[in-house]
């Protein structure tokens, strides 16, 4: 499948870039004249679609898993693999309530969750950051502890919300999130040590390698762009 | 008392204004040409049509009054309705729809059984059926179980013996004039059949085009000329109160006694001197100027002569005076020219006995 | 065949369904009733409230529940005070979500049997001494099965396959409130999850046209018996 | 031929078995108590309903053959099927129900016309209405019209008159007679008015519980004995054959050749020579031993008894020998021996003149 | 009061809802036809596939429209090949999933409606000289219209709130398959995107009542229309 050198690029990116994304391509359509269109869902859903001969030129994906998935399938060119940004797990807790506290081995979740309370995050079998927090929890060796507690939501969103209204004690999500509301408060950090590194890897879909993709891709990790994922809250590497 | 004087305006240009009273035990037939609002009257009896205007009332308590606001819902008012279409409920059995409306009713007050009334509709072997699968007869003598089974206190028959035949006819008919009767059942009795009407009913209600025509007894009424386009000609007729006389046991006749005289009818199950009716279709009334004898004709009246219409086409009609009441025949144009009938003249009126109908009826109750 | 964990999705799924159906359809044979019978002032707004579950994202209408029916949801609270009813994170909450969801289905269907039902029959069971009440029961209802079958049907398989909304409102706790298409959802999020997502949708199919069969096999005999066969 | 030979068995313990065959020009009478099968033959010949087996075949083109695995579609028989309900398009108004049937015939072969249809059945200011408005008799007028204009070349009635009043009926009979004649449209008819089926029909099958109890000729099976049961006694009669012999053009009267004699009629509008029936029915017809002299009676016939049977209740039936044909009398018992009647005496038959009905018909070409 | 963006986001809604309704609706019809009236070899399996995108979580939908309709889907590439019918990350391809999501709703309410048609008055049509073909659109279609708008009024709504099966059928693209509820997800990712999520849920709770509205009103027509007012 040939793509047409004046077509406009269309970017897929993982829902938690939307924020960002967003921004960077009003800057670089104001920088080149050139536009650029983006698709936000999740990353798995993506990626499927990618497998199923979408014609987007850059997937940017919210985890390495799903970016090995389309490298293994010969979607995406694997030498154009780059991870600009990446993340932190943080604690959350509804702004009322929110006292600061150490996130290590010796964190008392049981006292500080109550019998019933809720610790709200992504699907621990699923959404990244699920994923990621249930990682964490256990290298901390306290997933079995939580496990009774954790909740987990089909996107950060609604995790949020859940803590947003007070209905779930504590969620976790990634400071990225965090800082979508003022309703919510960073309570603590998880150790960087605790997880794997929280990456966004982006690479060029095979064959769709035009001039224009190219150009944003590489927009995307320019000084501008960096400047804009900073500000988005993002660990910018 | 029926008490019922209402105004209905239908979209379409019909308008339905109509008042009568009628007597709460008998029958009060609703005559008129299709289209004249027969239904109408009787929905609006039911309380299934509101009239916009007007006063219903049996027996001085009122079913709709618009002046006092007053619209006595459907079910309350037990009025017994056997619709022009039969709407049978198609889920129960012919059973059920039969129980319908008995269950409903009062348990102490059943005087109609299920089991006569199955019987006398000639149904027993359709109890375990569905609607659909019925005949038009059958479904509408189920139609009538029904509405009799739930006990109501008024009858409102919508043409019920339509799709019925004269077999049936003949077996339904004596009951509807028991429950009249003995029951002092009232009803209010739509139908076509001139002679349903006129066997069953004591007083007759004519429409023409939403408008009363004529309400009266049935005697006055069916011999009032309004009522000719109504009834159309060939079953004009004279009814005639008389009270049984004798009976005749060896040959299944009774002698009815009346104003003229005496009339042989087939046996009437009445006591001697109840009262009963008569009637004679003026086309049955042979004339003749001297006694005819040694005729099969067994009911030979000397009459007068008081009035002979000549009618366009060939027939005229004589207005016979037999004691102090009168008697209508009908007679060709040239038999009325060859007999020479004219007023005053002294003739001898013949009726088949096999002619005559007979019924019973309660005149005092009405006059 | 299945993983216990699988199983319990199905019979939370299995569960949450019949009950979501069999709470919502009384209601919706209510809602029906006023829609196609009654006349009162905002009628039109309530016609458009009840079929509001399915224009809305159903991430929406479960972020509505939320605001409404949590803990600390405008009613939820009392919910929760009065009565100790507590539907978030329960598999009580994941039935409401899923009844919210598919009650417009059930009430169009119900709705439309209603319409149906000829109104003559109705007059002539009021003429029979048979109170408005009683013509519905003995009458009306019987007459409209088919379409409350149908309503129950569509119901069902709505509540089987709510996702949006449950996962917002109850989020997705093994056990609780994960159902099928949750447990589906999840598998779908990972890359080696396609057999699994594959095996609990041959479930869901499996479901769906087991149901469809119970309901043809009701719906003949509603038929035969209410002689519309 | 209209060929009939079918077999349906319905679920509930009814089954129709009748083959029967009756001409393609004429009204051929359905007869039978409620629940005998004669819609169910109807629907079969419209294909409504599919026999389990048989034929059905006009003209020897074949509607239906189990045996050969024809069964033609409903729209392709061209059976115009009045129903006993009326089944208006509720969607539709009057007029659009009426032309319904008539836009999906050829344009080339319309015969019936939409005013003659719509002045015949006075529905003309009901076009615009909808079905729902209107009343059982206006309804069932439109279903004749709407089947009417659809230009049928084989017209199928069930109960057509039955919500209908006399005087609409009356004006009815006379189209119905002409399309039968005019048009030899054939007419399958189903009434339980027995003066509707002497009046229209050629041909008669009587069905009793699903069998065929007679069929043939209406002469020969209205005086069947089988017929009694389905008839009732009051109705039995004779139809004679006969020829216009003369028009009284003073008095509006027609005299009409036949076996016995002479009859007079009111005016048969048939040219003279014209062979007509006339029915005369047995409770109309009088005896007596010497000629009446001066009576209205213009129809006196000299007679021999041939039978005399002595029936329960207070009727006796008499045959009559009126030239080389039979009459039927019906007098009371009393009567029967007060005059001593007995085979072989001579008597004078007497029928009133407006007793008689009379009819056109071919009798050739049936008999 | 809406920002351009969010105005082509209705505008797009509206396209893929009433074309989806427009073209699912005659299929709708036929299907409810075979459903109600006849009888085939599989009826029972169809049955069940037809109610499927109602069962089925619509994530799993979109993945199978995807593996079906996609550029490289079993379908897919033969409609591109042979047609030009690009379905992936179109208006024409949110079309489909939404047509898809909302075709056992229509079908459902056809069918109700179809089955309280008095099949006593399609055969006094065809005594009257009318084929088959001909008592279908000149008695039964117009017996059925109330229903036909029914299922409309759903299958218009249900594409309005159509999400899941889009979102994985053909992204969320803006101007092209970003329709309302693909809107208000977007927007929900955006640090301040609740006022436009709110702006956005309104303005569809204002379209669903708008088409309530004009639903009623053409209801109240067709039943004037066919005699059941
Ligand atoms: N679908 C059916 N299932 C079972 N029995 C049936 C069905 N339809 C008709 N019958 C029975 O067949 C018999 C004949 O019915 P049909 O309608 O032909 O009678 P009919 O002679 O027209 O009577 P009527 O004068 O009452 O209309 C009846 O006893 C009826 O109950
Ligand atoms: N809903 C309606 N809207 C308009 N006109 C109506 C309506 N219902 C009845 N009519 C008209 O009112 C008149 C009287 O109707 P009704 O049913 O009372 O007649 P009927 O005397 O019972 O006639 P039939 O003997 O034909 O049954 C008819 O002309 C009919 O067309
Ligand atoms: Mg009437
Ligand atoms: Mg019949």
């Amino acid at each position: 499948r040939e793509a047409r050198a004046d077509e406009t690029p269309i970017v897929f990116a993982a829902s938690s870039l939307t924020n960002a994304f967003q921004d960077i391509g009003k800057a670089y359509t104001a920088k080149t004249g050139k536009k650029v269109t983006f698709s936000f869902a999740g990353s798995s859903a993506l990626a499927k679609q990618l497998q199923s001969g979408a014609p987007a030129s850059i997937f940017a994906s919210a985890d390495t898993k799903w970016m090995d998935f389309t490298e293994e399938k010969g979607l995406t060119l694997k030498d154009t693999r780059v991870t600009p940004i990446g993340n932190s797990l943080v604690l959350i807790m509804p702004a009322g309530t929110a006292k600061p506290v150490t996130l290590d081995k010796s964190f008392d979740w049981k006292a500080f969750l109550g019998a019933d309370g809720k610790l709200v995050t992504g699907l621990t079998d699923s959404v990244p950051v699920g994923i990621y927090a249930k990682t964490a929890l256990t290298s901390l060796g306290q997933w079995d502890t939580v496990k009774s507690h954790v909740v987990g939501a089909e996107n950060v969103r609604a995790a949020l919300a859940l803590v947003e209204r007070g209905e779930a004690t504590a969620g976790v999500v990634y400071s990225t999130d965090a800082a979508i509301t003022k309703d919510v408060k960073v309570v603590g950090t998880f150790p960087a040590d605790s997880h794997p590194a929280i990456e966004y890897p982006f690479e060029i879909v095979k064959g769709q390698d035009t001039p224009a993709a190219k150009a944003f891709f590489d927009f995307l990790v320019s000084p501008e762009a960096k400047e804009i994922f900073a500000n988005s809250g993002v660990v910018v590497k | 008392m029926i008490e019922i004087d209402i105004r209905i305006d239908r979209p379409g240009g019909f308008s339905l204004e109509a008042g009568f009273a009628a007597p709460t035990s008998g029958v009060t037939a609703l005559f008129g040409r299709s289209g004249a609002g027969k239904t109408t009257i009787i929905q609006s009896v039911a309380g299934v049509v509101r009239p916009d205007s007007g006063r219903i009332a049996i027996d001085g308590e009122p079913f709709f009054d618009s002046a006092r606001g007053i619209d006595v819902p459907i079910e309350a008012r037990r009025a017994g309705y056997v619709f022009q279409d039969a709407r049978l409920f198609p889920h129960m059995s012919v059973e059920r729809n039969l129980r319908y409306g008995e269950r409903r009713s009062r348990a102490k007050e059943r005087p109609i059984r299920f089991e006569a009334v199955v019987e006398l509709l000639g149904i027993g072997h359709l109890l375990a059926r569905r609607p659909h699968t019925l005949s038009g007869g059958e479904r509408q003598r189920v139609a009538i179980g029904r509405a009799l089974l739930a006990q109501p206190r008024l009858l409102l028959m919508d043409e019920p013996l339509a799709a019925l035949d004269a077999a049936r006819k003949a077996e339904i008919l004596p009951y509807l004039e028991r429950l009249r009767d003995e029951m002092r059942l009232p009803i209010l009795y739509v139908s076509h059949a001139i002679d349903e009407v006129l066997r069953l009913a004591d007083m007759v209600v004519a429409l023409r085009e939403g408008r009363l025509v004529a309400a009266g007894p049935v005697g006055e009424v069916m011999s009032a000329p309004e009522i000719l386009p109504v009834v159309g000609r060939f079953d004009l007729g004279t009814l005639i109160a008389c009270t049984v006389s004798r009976h005749d046991e060896r040959y299944g006749l009774s002698d009815l006694a009346f104003f003229g005289g005496s009339l042989r009818v087939p046996r009437v199950e009445m006591p001697i001197g109840a009262p009963v009716r008569a009637r004679v279709r003026a086309r049955d009334v042979a004339i003749a100027l001297a006694r005819p004898e040694e005729v099969s004709v067994s009911n030979l009246l000397l009459a007068t002569v008081e009035e002979v219409r000549l009618l366009e086409g060939p027939y005229a009609d004589v207005v016979l005076k037999v004691g102090e009441g009168h008697l209508a025949a009908m007679v060709t144009r040239e038999s009325a020219e060859r007999l020479a009938l004219r007023p005053g003249l002294a003739v001898w009126a013949m009726i088949k006995t096999v002619a005559v109908d007979s019924r019973t009826t309660d005149f005092e109750a009405r006059e | 065949m299945l993983t216990p964990e699988e199983w319990v999705a199905v019979y939370l799924s299995l569960k949450v369904a019949f009950w979501a159906t069999f709470w919502s359809l009384p209601f919706a044979v209510l809602a029906a009733w006023l829609l196609a019978r009654s006349s009162f002032p905002g009628k039109g707004l309530f016609d458009g409230v009840v079929y509001l579950p399915l224009v809305l994202p159903k991430v929406v209408v479960g972020y509505i529940l939320l605001l409404t029916l949590g803990a600390r949801g405008s009613i939820g609270q009392y919910l929760d005070a009065w009565f100790g009813i507590k539907l978030i994170f329960t598999t009580a909450g994941a039935t409401v979500a899923a009844a919210v969801i598919s009650f417009p289905l059930s009430v169009n269907a119900i709705r439309l049997a209603l319409e149906a039902v000829d109104r003559g029959l109705e007059t002539a069971a009021r003429t029979l001494g048979a109170s408005r009440l009683d013509v519905f029961f003995s009458i009306t209802l019987p007459l409209m099965l088919p379409g409350i079958l149908s309503g129950a049907l569509l119901s069902l398989a709505a509540s089987l396959g709510e996702f949006g909304a449950t996962i917002t409102f109850v989020s997705n706790i093994e056990g609780r409130t994960r159902t099928i298409p949750l447990a589906i959802y999840s598998a779908t999020q990972l890359p080696d999850g396609d057999a699994m997502a594959i095996r609990l949708t041959v479930v869901s199919v499996v479901l769906a046209l087991g149901s469809l069969l119970l309901a043809s096999l009701v719906d003949r005999r509603i038929r035969v018996m209410i002689g519309r066969a």
